[in-house]
């Protein structure tokens, strides 16, 4: 069985199935939903496929479009090229996808135009399926930019509100900033190397940076910054996920930010391998650190749930290029273990708030509340994904973020640079003031009081539910069997990302990497020592047992456990207790919660408030500041 | 803080100023207002008590005896504001407030404290001895009932039996000692001239203390049976009978 | 087939010695013994030692009225919740320099298991509908979050002193090294970062200055508002388990070496169960010392701080005070 | 045994929430006055609690005013079950010396059992602290009544 | 051939700068449109080489070494043709959102668009 030609495969079929739901879909819903589904899923057959070669066997699947060869070691056509690195994100893509598309079925069945959505689905899904899976850097420019189309439109998709239009410009012209740099600086690469090959690249550029070379890092490496959302550039984004349907903004925050941190793996790890160098280093870390800190006390200011969720992404993506940035074994595998924790429980988050959105009407915190006893399974999703995200052991958040503390912290020890400490401090107080964000929309939206007009909403239906909890077991699995998820799944896309030969020599022919004269760094085992949770579960659940047969066994010696069902006696026994008044509707709404936090932090909120202002110009202006920023740093470092 | 520090690390080698209360029996200051104790024999049923009560704490029930009423005084220490008042007022000293503090009670009948007063009625009435009263009127102030007139001018001083309550307010507050219990002197019937002899008072007299003779018109009164009970001065029609005092 | 003596071995543990049993009773004491104290230094008598233990029987003997705005399930789970994280945390500190389970990268993990009971009080808090436990949850979310900066830059430091170029976040390593050259805060540089911890210990628990979280005066005990019954017993079971947890933790990183040196050598079934039993006394009477050192004198001499008045004390001078021993530390002290 | 030692430590630990129907505050500052050093009723495990939830012996003070009456009920009825009332003071019994106002409700026992009544126009703490012990044994003798 | 990389890089700078200040949304959509230009004339220029004819064979075919040298390299063509669709598809999408916006908000200034802030 040929399977090298499957990633192409994918591609083409997600593409075609955009065009076949726009001739065949705009007529009848079933249609639309069945041609949706079957792509989808073959798309998602066609990956799952390969992993078992690619991750388990370490083979390197090359595949030439048009059976272009390379001739005498020049790439010509473009090459399609998976490593375990793409597969890893390969799969990412198309989980995210196909719990997007079922849940998408009876999410989006209110909207108008659902011919024209799936087309755009479609689109956004194969590009980034084939951004993940190139090989050739102008066709991975081609693909960021068909998904930014898709990404615009879907934005703008319900466009009754206009702060969704508005967010669709912004999010259009700050990324299209951004793709002019990354054009500009592929135009420059082509300029030095004559071809458009990563792995080519990567051999021809190792060593000999000459000028030309550093402004085209440096601009790409806006392009790519641009695309996943770090922080000069993260206002749009927020925007961005808080007017796209649920459905989108899952995917997001699951693909569409996971792609740009893809990009900036590929450009600074295996086109220019500049990671060697101390100073790109700090670079990334300090970019991570500042989007850390800058996404989560956003969040805690935030009124609006989406917004809110929005502001998680971009903080968690801080996490990732933190942990990518320390170019340490432990620390790229704990970079992309949270990267794929983060598509796991950020896409549950935002299906739990579409479901909200669906049942309850509105996702404004302060109009929200007790919902957990009409939407009970919602509500026990969305624990286990604040859970996870705030990094509570049993959860996988835990796992990844506590790889991550441990790689910065070994960082800082071996290189004795305090930098390093500070952002694993940092790190920590940031996962702290996740869990307050999620202890503030907890009992914002899900415990307190249940308003008047929210009186019958209703739990969402199944379709809708069957991805969260599709989810939320994977959450709990990766938290718990990370063990073996490092050894099959992280442990080679690190190595990948890390030693370069490999990538090379599958696209040029053996031999090519080491006349380049690139040494194959024997990439160190991550000392996985340290404790692993089945047995502390284990624990655990002894201890469960104990206390619950002791609560149990008093049963009949204590007081029964009473509970009224009924809801016309509310005001005896079983009120709130109100200091006696009449138990009157007085829900603790989200805003009004962490006064001592925000009243001590006034000055550093009121900067915020002007750095987010909402105004196109200010966004270009600082996405253009910072490419200028980053030119003149890497001008200064690199030469 | 430190101040406290300091305060907090010397306490915490001295000795812990607690009374042990219920192993060590605590007093109450001498002049603590706590329970009443009430002394039946001494109270005189003058009622100031009752009446200078601001709570209402006090009631009487009244239960008649053969020669008085049996008065039992409640005191309801659930609703008394120990102002000490009736102590005050009570001038036979019947009422005080002990420096009992112990007033605990699981059922409310334990916080009430009862006192018999056995008012034997006086037999006779108040009067004055006119010799020794100089009409300083403070008899007739001090009686609860406002039974007793003086007249300074005109030197008079009259009872109205009916108000009197027999108290004894008038005889002790009298500086000349005028006013007293004037002996009970026998009560003898005695019929006015316009009696009709229709024997109508002879059959109500229960003890046949009365005889009349219709044809030989005379009408005859025994004392020794006579108990007073004023039945025949009511029954007659012409309101003749009347008592008066015999010798 | 599973080793029927480990398997015994580690039930053992989990539920008596260190673990659940063990801790319970070893917690309760404490915050008698913590009560007794405070009573003495306001010269009065004070109650029982005991008295905690009576507290949490009676409230076990209660009746739970679970109020109608409350979700049932997350109302009862979360104080479970809760005491199973303390009693799992107990199994990881080193109890006289022995520690029941212990792994590489135990500090981060006790990190993390310290935040699950405070998580579980809001999330319980926040279930049980009322809108005192709205602001009580907030509150206590802020303490938490001004206590995690200073306590992990402690952590930080104390790894870093110990581990020299390498990483050793392990508490059998901590261990070794205070055996080796004395107890930790012996050290010149760990001073500042010993009285950091000590200052943490009472707004972990939260003890009076730092109770606002539960300030029975302004929002009727917060959180725990709605609770009555096994729930209530449990949550305050867990105050109570959490003193003994932060004292042993500062046990087990300041004052490693003292009781570790003791041994008699009697054993029985291969276990030296009086060393445990002569070690396991002399942490508890240290960890009265430490409760009382840093939790009752400062309850006794001080008034309950505003919340950000609260967040200011801990983000300024306890942070300033780890802060002084990492870079002590990472300078070479 | 379990229930022994339940129904033992009930005794023992008696928590007190104070309800002050519009009392003059005499009795309400003498039932604080027992928890200082002088008094220190805990020395009997007695501990003010916040809500009504935690309480075991509720201490009722001040002549039940109208205002304050259906307050006082749905306060009464929020607490868990072995509990005790305690009227404090003569006020809650009979009204005192506000008896037969238009706005005063007064006797207790209208709305529940009042199982001690501790008397005196502010009792003295001893008093208070003899009531509570008292309260506390009514309140052993419930728990063992639950049991059967 | 340097005049061809300065005109570019003129070009680029003073698109970025309309996008920047130019408070009109449709100014700001031309400027994307000049930057893009910018690059398409970066990209074209680079695959220039001296002398050299259209990179089609002629009849010849055979002689293939003799008229390699002279062809100008094809591939940046290639890559300039994809850029100007893409150019074209983005002023078509952000023209778009201006029309929808300016009906909304009734404005173009982009100032007054400021809903989604803080």
């Amino acid at each position: 069985m040929n399977y090298s030609h499957f990633p192409a495969i994918a591609v083409m079929g997600l593409f075609l199935g955009a065009f076949l739901v726009e001739i065949f879909g705009s007529k009848s819903k079933i249609v639309r939903n069945i041609i949706v589904f079957v792509f989808t899923t073959c798309a998602a057959a066609l990956m799952l496929y390969l992993v078992k070669p690619v991750m388990l066997d370490g083979e390197i699947i090359s595949y030439w479009m048009g059976n272009w060869e390379p001739v005498d070691g020049y790439a010509i056509g473009i090459g399609y090229e998976i490593d375990q690195l793409s597969m890893f994100f390969a799969i990412l893509v198309v989980l995210t996808i196909w719990l997007s598309a079922v849940y998408s079925f009876r999410y989006m069945e209110r909207d108008r135009h659902l011919g024209h959505y799936y087309t755009l689905f479609l689109m956004l899904s194969g590009a980034v399926l084939g951004l993940v899976c190139t090989g050739d850097v102008f066709n991975l420019f081609v693909m960021v930019e068909i998904m930014t189309f898709a990404a615009v439109a879907l934005t703008a998709f319900r466009n009754k509100k206009g702060s969704n239009l508005e967010a669709a410009f912004k999010y259009l012209i700050v990324g299209s900033v951004g793709s002019g740099f990354t054009l500009t600086g592929i135009t420059l690469l082509y300029m030095q190397c004559h071809t458009l090959n990563m792995a080519q690249l990567s051999s021809m550029l190792s060593g000999n940076l000459t000028p030309v070379t550093v402004l085209a890092l440096a601009l790409m490496f806006t392009g790519f910054g641009v695309k996943s959302f770090i922080v000069p550039f993260h206002a749009p984004a927020a925007d961005a996920y808080m007017s796209a349907p649920t459905s989108v903004s899952m995917v997001f925050s699951g693909m569409v930010n996971k792609a740009g941190v893809y990009g900036m793996i590929r450009l600074v790890y295996i086109i220019f391998r500049a990671m060697d160098i101390e100073a790109i280093q700090i670079l990334l870390v300090l970019l991570g650190v500042i989007t850390m800190f800058i996404g989560v006390t956003m969040a805690l200011a935030q009124h609006d749930l989406k917004r809110l969720l929005a502001f998680h992404s971009i903080s968690q993506i801080g996490y990732v290029i933190t942990a990518i940035g320390l170019c340490t074994a432990l620390g790229v595998t704990g970079g992309l273990f949270h990267a794929l924790n983060h598509t796991l429980f950020k896409g549950l988050l935002f299906l739990c708030a579409g479901a909200v959105l669906y049942a309850a009407g509105t996702t404004d915190l302060d109009r929200l509340g007790g919902l957990s006893k009409k939407m009970p399974k919602t509500c026990i999703c969305f624990l286990i994904g604040a859970f996870s995200i705030s990094g509570l052991p049993p959860f996988n958040g835990f796992a990844s973020k506590w790889m991550i503390y441990q790689a910065t912290y070994e960082k800082a020890v071996t290189t004795g640079n305090l930098f390093y400490a500070f952002a694993t401090v940092t790190a920590v107080v940031v996962s702290v003031m996740t869990l307050a964000s999620f202890i503030k929309v907890t009992q914002a939206v899900f415990f307190g009081q249940c308003p008047a007009q929210l009186q019958q909403t209703r739990e969402v239906p199944f379709s809708m539910r069957l991805p969260m909890w599709i989810m939320a077991l994977l959450c709990v699995a990766s938290g718990v069997l990370y063990g073996d998820l490092y050894r099959f799944i992280l442990a080679p896309a690190s190595n990948a990302a890390l030693n370069v030969t490999g990538y090379i020599d599958a696209m040029l022919g053996s031999g090519t990497a080491a006349s380049a004269g690139i040494a194959d760094i024997e990439v160190a085992k991550v000392s996985f020592s340290y404790w692993n949770p089945t047995a502390w579960l284990i624990l655990f659940a002894i201890i469960l047992i104990a206390v619950c047969w002791v609560v149990v066994f008093g049963e009949k010696t204590r007081g029964a456990v009473l509970q009224s069902e009924s809801s016309q006696d509310v005001d005896g026994k079983y009120a709130t207790f109100f200091s006696g008044e009449k138990s009157m509707h007085s829900h603790v709404g989200g805003s009004d919660l962490f006064w001592g936090f925000k009243k001590n932090f006034s000055g550093y909120f009121r900067v915020m408030q002007g750095i987010h202002s909402g105004n196109v110009n200010d966004y270009a202006l600082m996405a253009v500041a910072a490419a200028a920023i980053f030119i003149v740093f890497m001008f200064v470092v690199l030469l | 803080m430190i101040p406290f520090l300091k305060v907090a690390l010397t306490n915490l080698f001295s000795k812990p100023s607690t009374v042990k209360y219920p192993y060590v029996p605590v007093e109450a200051k001498p002049r603590y207002r706590g329970r009443i104790a009430y002394d039946g024999d001494k109270c005189v049923n003058c009622g100031m008590c009752v009446k200078v009560c601001s709570p209402g704490a006090i009631n009487r029930i009244y239960k008649d005896t053969e020669d008085g009423q049996d008065i039992t005084y409640e005191f309801d220490h659930t609703s008394c504001t120990f102002c000490g008042m009736c102590q005050d007022f009570c001038d036979e000293g019947a009422i005080t407030l002990t420096t009992d503090y112990h007033m605990v009670a699981t059922d409310p009948e334990d916080l009430i404290v009862r006192g018999v007063c056995h008012k034997v009625n006086p037999k006779g009435n108040i009067s004055c001895n006119t010799d020794l009263c100089v009409y300083c009127t403070l008899c007739a102030k001090k009686c609860p009932s406002g039974a007793i007139t003086v007249d300074r001018a005109a030197k008079t001083w009259t009872v109205n039996i009916g108000k009197c309550t027999k108290c004894g307010a008038c005889i002790k507050t009298c500086p000349k000692k005028a006013v007293y219990f004037a002996e009970p002197k026998p009560q003898v019937v005695v019929c006015g001239d316009d009696c009709v002899y229709c024997t109508l008072c002879a059959k109500k007299c229960p003890e046949e203390a009365i005889t009349v003779d219709r044809a030989a018109k005379t009408w005859s009164f025994d004392a020794s049976k006579c108990v007073q009970c004023g039945k025949c001065v009511a029954a007659c029609p012409k309101k003749t009978l009347s008592f008066a005092d015999g010798e | 087939m599973i080793n029927v003596l480990a398997t015994i071995k580690i039930i053992v543990k989990t539920l008596i010695f260190p673990g659940a049993f063990f801790a319970m009773a070893a917690g309760l004491l404490l915050a008698g013994i913590d009560r007794k104290v405070l009573a003495r230094m306001q010269k009065r008598i004070g109650p029982p030692v005991m008295q905690p233990t009576y507290d949490f029987f009676k409230l076990m003997g209660k009746e739970t009225i679970v109020p109608h705005a409350a979700n049932r399930r997350v109302y009862m789970a979360a104080p479970v919740v809760g005491f199973v994280s303390l009693a799992v945390m107990m199994l990881f500190i080193p109890i006289g320099g022995w520690c029941a389970f212990t792994g590489d990268a135990d500090l981060i993990v006790i990190l993390y298991l310290l935040t699950i009971p405070a998580v579980a009080l809001i999330v319980g808090g926040s279930a049980s509908g009322s809108p005192f436990a709205g602001i009580g949850i907030s509150r206590e979310m802020v303490t938490m979050m001004s206590y995690e900066l200073p306590l992990i830059i402690v952590f930080l430091a104390v790894a870093k002193k110990v581990g020299g170029d390498q990483l050793f976040f392990g508490f059998r390593a901590i261990t070794n090294w205070q055996i080796a050259n004395g107890p930790m805060i012996a050290q010149l540089a760990m001073i500042p970062a010993a009285l950091a911890m000590l200052l943490i210990i009472p707004a972990e628990v939260g003890t009076q200055p730092f109770d606002v979280a539960e300030a029975e005066t302004e929002i009727c005990e917060g959180p725990l508002i709605e609770y009555s019954g096994a729930p209530l017993g449990l949550f305050k079971l867990n105050t109570a388990v959490k003193m003994l947890v932060m004292t042993s933790l500062f046990t087990a990183l300041f004052l490693g070496g003292i009781t570790s040196g003791i041994h008699t050598g009697i054993t029985l079934w291969g276990i030296a169960i009086v060393d445990h039993i002569l070690r396991a006394l002399i942490h508890v009477a240290i960890s009265a010392v430490i409760t009382v050192v840093s939790m009752t004198t400062i309850h006794a001499a001080t008034a309950r701080l505003k919340i950000e008045h609260l967040f200011k004390f801990y983000w300024t001078a306890v942070t300033g005070l780890a802060l002084i021993s990492l870079i002590l530390v990472w300078i070479g002290f | 045994m379990f229930k022994k030692i339940i129904a033992a430590s009930t005794a023992k630990s008696p928590w007190i929430y104070h309800i002050n129907t519009g009392s003059c505050n005499g009795c309400d500052i003498e039932l604080v006055a027992v928890l200082t050093p002088r008094y220190d009723a805990e020395r009997f495990g007695f501990k003010l609690a916040g809500t009504p939830r935690h309480a075991d012996i509720v201490v009722v003070s001040g002549p039940i005013t109208s205002q304050s009456k259906d307050r006082l009920i749905r306060t009464l009825e929020q607490v868990p079950e072995p509990k005790v009332v305690v009227s404090i003071g003569s006020c809650p019994k009979s009204g005192n010396v506000f008896k037969g106002s238009y706005s005063v409700e007064a006797p207790l026992d209208k709305y529940c059992k009042v199982d001690v009544s501790i008397a005196g126009c502010t009792p003295k703490p001893e008093a208070i602290i003899e009531g509570l012990y008292k309260a506390a044994q009514i309140l052993k003798e419930k728990r063992e009544a639950m049991n059967k | 051939m340097i005049l061809n990389y300065i005109t570019s890089v003129i070009l680029i700078v003073l698109g970025l700068y309309t996008v920047c200040t130019k408070r009109n949304l449709i100014k700001i959509v031309l400027g994307l449109g000049i930057t893009d230009y910018g690059i398409n004339l970066l990209i074209v220029s680079i695959g220039y080489n001296n002398g050299g004819t259209a990179p089609i064979y002629s009849s010849d075919l055979f002689n293939l070494n003799a008229s390699a040298a002279a062809f100008v390299d094809p591939v940046p063509q290639a890559l300039t043709l994809t850029s100007i669709v893409i150019g074209a598809c983005v002023d078509a999408m952000a023209l778009a959102l201006v029309i929808m916006l300016n009906r909304r908000y009734k404005t173009t200034d982009a100032n007054e668009i400021r809903r989604l802030k803080g």
